[in-house]
């Protein structure tokens, strides 16, 4: 029986799943239609009571959240993806290993570092983690310009505004008016995971979506995207 | 509009019905208000006052998430409605409601400064010539502030045309149900390679807004030519 | 009908206070500026609700602070001709004229807009709208608003004063048919002595807020002291009756069975009128004149001498007319021997007897 | 100095096409409601800007179309009392007054805010809004404002209708002030004869926006088919001199040689004045007559007869202080014998002469 | 206030400095913009209008990035500017020009709508006795539109207080440069539990809003009641 799917997910998943949904429709003649926002919002509505049956978040706090609340189906709770962070700069900038000890605040040269919100947006969060991992924060703190999503964090580099920025490789790898510098270590930072779980509302369909979203046809487009597939 | 994918389309149509029905829904009620608060004194007065305010002086996500509380599924004002069968949450009527409230110290504003202008000598007129407090409004204040009531009325549908934070905060974005021009946008910026159509999406708003603007302009000055007489 | 205004309000700079019962017909408000009028006129239209008083027509409670009732402007049935006009801006001039009949009751006896408009002379104006109109084309349209609402009361606030003199002949009479025929209340605030002398029933003459004087308006006409535009206001107002009409384009009254000529006059033979005779515009003489080219001589006794603060004296003389007022000076009463009882000749020009000085009947007061 | 005017403009309902020259003084527009007087008006102050035309003041051109010149009505240093009043509502009466002073340039001959203000009796008014005015407080107000603006033009438009005589003899001897002794010109819109009369240098009757008659003051009233108030407005001017003032509250004046009495006027005894004697107010005699309580018996011969469609007749009588004009019906006329070289006695009341008749000189235009 | 936290501090601090000067500059603008849409006629009036109204119908997020291009360091106006001293790239002055680009239409439909509501007779009066076009703006148009401008000035500071999304995208969130109020309550919404502090700030905004709405009120009824009279 067809089924219309009601999906959350959060926005920066927007061209890989508009890309995996129609497969999946012809496949299996259900219906999906995917509501993107950022991950915070999608989570309050989903304790709001909203329709949706499947909710992939940017993060795991909000899922975490919903799960406590019992809002979503432990059982079905995957690790969806993965991904990984990058320093951006202007096209064709020198690439250079990012370790401890990296001379950030040189390449800055007293313009500002482009990031996500730094204690609430995901990409933001884990850039922090990842300067303190790297020793680098203490120095930089005072030169972060936060942004309300990475994407802007991206703008504000690609404009030319801030000479560096760390975003997700994902993001990174399709906007050319950036280079990549380096990519960060993935030990200096917790792993970035995007959870997938079925709401209380689920039915087969979205059950059978999210199984898709797993299948190595999906997951090769979630590569293609720049994602990663999570460990184990 | 071949260079618009259906999807797009069906953002379109919802922002364009989204707008229009809050504007129209909110008309009558914005002029009620602004008469109140240009011509009535009564206690309380500040206190709508700043509530038709609040909207402008909060940050939309602000407004969006107040609203999912109170007209969300199980919020304290959406639990009985959706019993009448008069459901907000995550439907377009929920957009048009988000637009709505956000647009509404615009249009008020814009009204009630014209009916300051009136002058009440004009209305007493009306009064010793027969009509009750109501036909005067009718016949003396709402015809002459109509540019005022236009002006309020456009400037309502384009904020609503260009609403976002609190309708994708309060109604999620559902394409085909909740999922506007703004919403769209959004969406687009929200990934690589989304800026083209992106950009498509805002220039489609800006023609239309503009449009209406026009309209309006034109409307309102056909109309207080009549009353100037020039 | 009679109107009964009792009134106590406090203005920034002045107090009002005052009490008037007037007869049927027209009242005059008559007072210098600033002095109340149109205060007045608004506490009884309503549009402004004094401290405390009580106004009544005939016998219909309009406001009274003592039984707690206060009418609505819309519910007392006005016609209010404002002192500036307050056109509706947005309307036409046709729309505007019809405005006060949209709202009056289906029963209410209708002034036929025709006739208002051919009156008015605003007929070409209809399409427009207030902006395009000249000052006393503005104040035509209003005056005509304020006839089509089939009021019960008419407020007119100065309503000839932007008006030329032909016109206001226009329409001065259509005011006397409301008196007399339609017999609404009309509360009129004027400066003009002649429209006093033609339209007044009674005149009220306010002075800081207060009543200073009230009483018919022959009586008040004849106060030299009073008199709305002062001295050169005072007359004897003379009841007429139409005798003939003459082919030299003369009518002949009959007062009193003495004969009085005056320019033709639309009145019918047998009509009853009143005729206002300026005191200023009466000649004495102790002979009977002759070659004069007055025809007008009405011979009498005198019987009071006023001598004002002036060089002035007003003489009353009795004549089989009634009493004529004759303003001379005093030069000429001595000159003349006049004293009270002496016979005399009172010598009044045809021309002098202006059209405008002649009003349908007044019933009496 | 001296205006000149000429405009050609199209209203909607009518075609403004006019031309005259006005000599130094008063020029008094005067014509029907409706007829453009205020459209005119608003061209010479820059208002309204006529299609084609040229607006010159002595000298100055304020307007040309040929030579390409308008000037905007700030910079032409004008005077205008509107007709509808036009104050500042968000001033009080003391800014409205002292607003044109503000933008008056340094040498400017100024008025004494003063002296204004007490002519007009507005001081008690000074720290109110106008909303607090009544209508002829406003009025007066918008009179001084622009007396106060230290104009070397003044546009009137119907500047006293509001208000009351007193109040109007009040404030009229100051506009014959600025006629005379300040020589600032007048363009003057009124419908009142007594205004026309004793301000006028010269007349312009307007109609449907066409200059229909224009001549000196005296002319255009001594003719009754064009007079401005129509055929009552009639009346000859004479040129007198104050020759004593008696103790009874008398004025002497000198007319030609000839005595005539009046009621006490403020004038110098040897001053110069002009005075109207109203056409309607004269009586005929063809014997000296005796016993008559009229003081003023001026003899002469009959100049003319000018019958009227009615039944009134104007006959010009030649005496030694002037032509005198008087309105006597046909019927007389005929009664009296009179024809043109008659001799005959103007019989004219003292009282008749009233002040308002009586103006400060005008130099002969 | 000592339930506010340092950082909290600096942001309402920055925020009211921000909205403050937001409007005080743009307002003179505000004022002469109105004033030519509502009485001058001129080519390219419509467009002005467009114009003006741009940041109304645009998703904040699109005005910020769009003031990005064109005000940031590299951009076609804000090289030149900054070159002399004047910088607005992740300063506060970027902040307040992101908030008064976005605060400008409301305030110039109420400014406008109060000049049309002005008797161009009064202003011919004015010209009649000597005063220049100017001068008549500054002694009759000004003072009776008087209420109309501190309303859109009041709409424009409430609006420039809650203003976010431009800011953000424009001037990003840097804490005591460009973190003002509605950046705070973001962040505090964007994580799980933040509700409370967020909801601290809203209330913070509110109070400072409504007491700039109420004063405005209480001047312009003031101004409003000279004018009328009564
Ligand atoms: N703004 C306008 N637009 C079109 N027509 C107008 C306008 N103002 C006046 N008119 C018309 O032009 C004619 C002349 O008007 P104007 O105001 O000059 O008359 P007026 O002589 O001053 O009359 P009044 O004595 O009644 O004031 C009138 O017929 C009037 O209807
Ligand atoms: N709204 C008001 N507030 C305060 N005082 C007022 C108000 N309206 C009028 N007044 C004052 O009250 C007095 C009476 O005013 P009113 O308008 O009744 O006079 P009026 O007799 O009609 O004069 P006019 O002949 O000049 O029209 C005046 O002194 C006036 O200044
Ligand atoms: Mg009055
Ligand atoms: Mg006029």
């Amino acid at each position: 029986r067809a089924e219309s799917v009601l999906v959350f997910a959060a926005a920066s998943l927007k061209t890989a799943l508009d890309a995996i949904a129609p497969g999946f429709e012809a496949e299996t003649g259900h219906e999906v239609t995917v509501s993107y926002a950022a991950s915070s919002v999608l989570a309050r509505q989903i304790q709001a009571g909203a329709p949706a049956e499947l909710f992939i978040s940017a993060n795991e706090n909000w899922m975490d959240v919903l799960q406590t609340e019992g809002l979503v189906e432990s059982a079905s709770r995957v690790d969806l993806l993965g991904n990984g962070l990058v320093l951006i700069g202007a096209p064709g900038s020198d690439r250079a290993e990012i370790e401890a000890g990296f001379d950030l605040t040189t390449r800055l040269g007293g313009g500002y570092l482009a990031m996500a919100l730094v204690d609430a947006v995901p990409a933001g969060v884990y850039g922090k983690a990842a300067l303190q991992g790297l020793g680098l924060w203490n120095d930089v703190q005072g030169q972060v310009a936060q942004t309300d999503n990475v994407r802007a964090a991206l703008a504000l580099v690609a404009a030319g505004a801030a000479p560096l920025g760390i975003v997700y490789r994902s993001d990174a790898r399709a906007e050319d008016r950036v280079g990549v510098v380096g990519t960060i270590p993935a030990e200096f930072h917790p792993p970035i995971i995007y959870p997938a779980a079925l709401t209380l509302s689920a039915t087969p369909g979205a059950q059978a979506f999210l199984t898709y979203l797993q299948s190595d046809t999906a997951q090769a487009e979630f590569l293609r995207q720049g994602f990663s597939l999570p460990e184990g | 509009m071949g260079w618009l994918g259906p999807a797009e389309m069906e953002a379109l149509r919802l922002s364009l019905r989204v707008s229009f029905w809050a504007t129209l829904i909110t008309l009558p009620l914005g002029v009620f208000v602004a008469y109140a608060l240009a011509r009535w004194r009564f206690p309380g007065r500040q206190v709508l006052n700043g509530l038709v305010h609040l909207p402008l002086i909060l940050p939309p996500v602000v407004t969006g998430y107040l609203l999912l509380l109170t007209f969300g599924i199980q919020g304290p004002l959406g639990k009985p409605l959706s019993e009448l069968g008069i459901v907000f949450a995550f439907r377009w009527t929920g957009a048009a409601l988000a637009a709505g409230i956000m647009a509404f110290p615009l249009m008020v504003r814009a009204i009630r400064l014209s009916i300051e202008a009136v002058d009440p000598k004009l209305e007493q007129a009306g009064a010793t010539l027969g009509a009750s407090r109501l036909l005067v409004f009718g016949t003396v204040t709402l015809p002459m502030i109509l540019p005022g009531v236009i002006a309020g009325a456009i400037l309502a549908f384009a904020k609503a045309m260009g609403e976002f934070g609190a309708t994708i905060t309060f109604v999620s974005n559902i394409p085909g149900q909740t999922q506007t021009l703004p919403s769209a946008v959004y969406a687009f910026l929200q990934v690589p390679g989304g800026e083209a159509a992106a950009t498509r999406l805002v220039i489609i708003s800006i023609v239309i807004a503009m449009s209406a603007l026009f309209l309006s302009e034109y409307v309102g000055r056909r109309v207080a030519r009549r009353v100037a007489g020039s | 009908m009679s109107l009964s205004v009792q009134l106590q309000h406090q203005l920034p700079g002045m107090a009002l206070n005052l009490d008037f019962d007037a007869p049927s017909g027209v009242t005059v408000l008559f007072g210098r500026s600033g002095s109340g009028k149109t205060t007045v006129v608004n506490a009884v239209a309503g549009l402004l609700r004094p401290t405390a008083g009580r106004v009544v027509v005939d016998d219909w409670v309009l406001f009274d602070t003592d039984q707690g009732i206060w009418l609505p402007p819309h519910r007392r049935r006005l016609g209010y001709i404002f002192q500036e006009g307050r056109l509706f801006p947005h309307l036409t001039v046709r729309q505007n004229l019809n405005y006060g009949r949209w709202f009056a009751p289906r029963g209410a006896q209708r002034e036929s807009p025709d006739r208002v408009i051919e009156m008015l002379g605003i007929g070409h104006l209809l399409g427009r709208r207030p902006a395009m109109l000249s000052g006393g084309e503005k104040q035509r349209v209003a005056i005509g608003r304020a006839l089509l609402a089939c009021p019960r009361l008419i407020l007119a606030d100065e309503p000839l004063a932007a008006l030329d003199d032909a016109r206001k002949a226009e329409i001065l009479p259509y005011f006397e048919r409301l008196r007399d025929e339609v017999s609404v209340p009309i509360l009129y605030v004027t400066h003009s002595a002649a429209e006093v002398a033609r339209l007044a029933t009674s005149v009220v003459a306010l002075q800081d807020g207060r009543v200073v004087r009230h009483g018919p308006a022959s009586d008040v006409l004849a106060d030299p002291s009073v008199a709305p535009a002062g001295v050169r206001a005072v007359g004897a107002v003379l009841q007429v009756r139409v005798a003939a009409h003459h082919d030299d384009g003369l009518s002949e009254l009959n007062a009193g069975g003495a004969q009085l000529f005056l320019p033709r006059i639309p009145h019918r033979i047998g009509e009853e009128l009143r005729i206002r005779i300026p005191a200023q515009e009466v000649i004495l003489s102790n002979k009977p004149p002759e070659g004069l080219s007055a025809l007008n001589v009405l011979s009498g006794e005198v019987d009071a001498i006023r001598a004002g603060e002036g060089p002035g004296a007003i003489v009353s003389v009795r004549t089989p007319a009634g009493i004529v007022l004759a303003r001379v000076t005093r030069r000429s009463v001595a000159a003349l021997e006049l004293q009270q009882g002496s016979t005399c000749y009172t010598v009044i020009k045809t021309v002098a007897l202006a059209p405008q000085d002649v009003g349908g009947r007044v019933r009496a007061p």
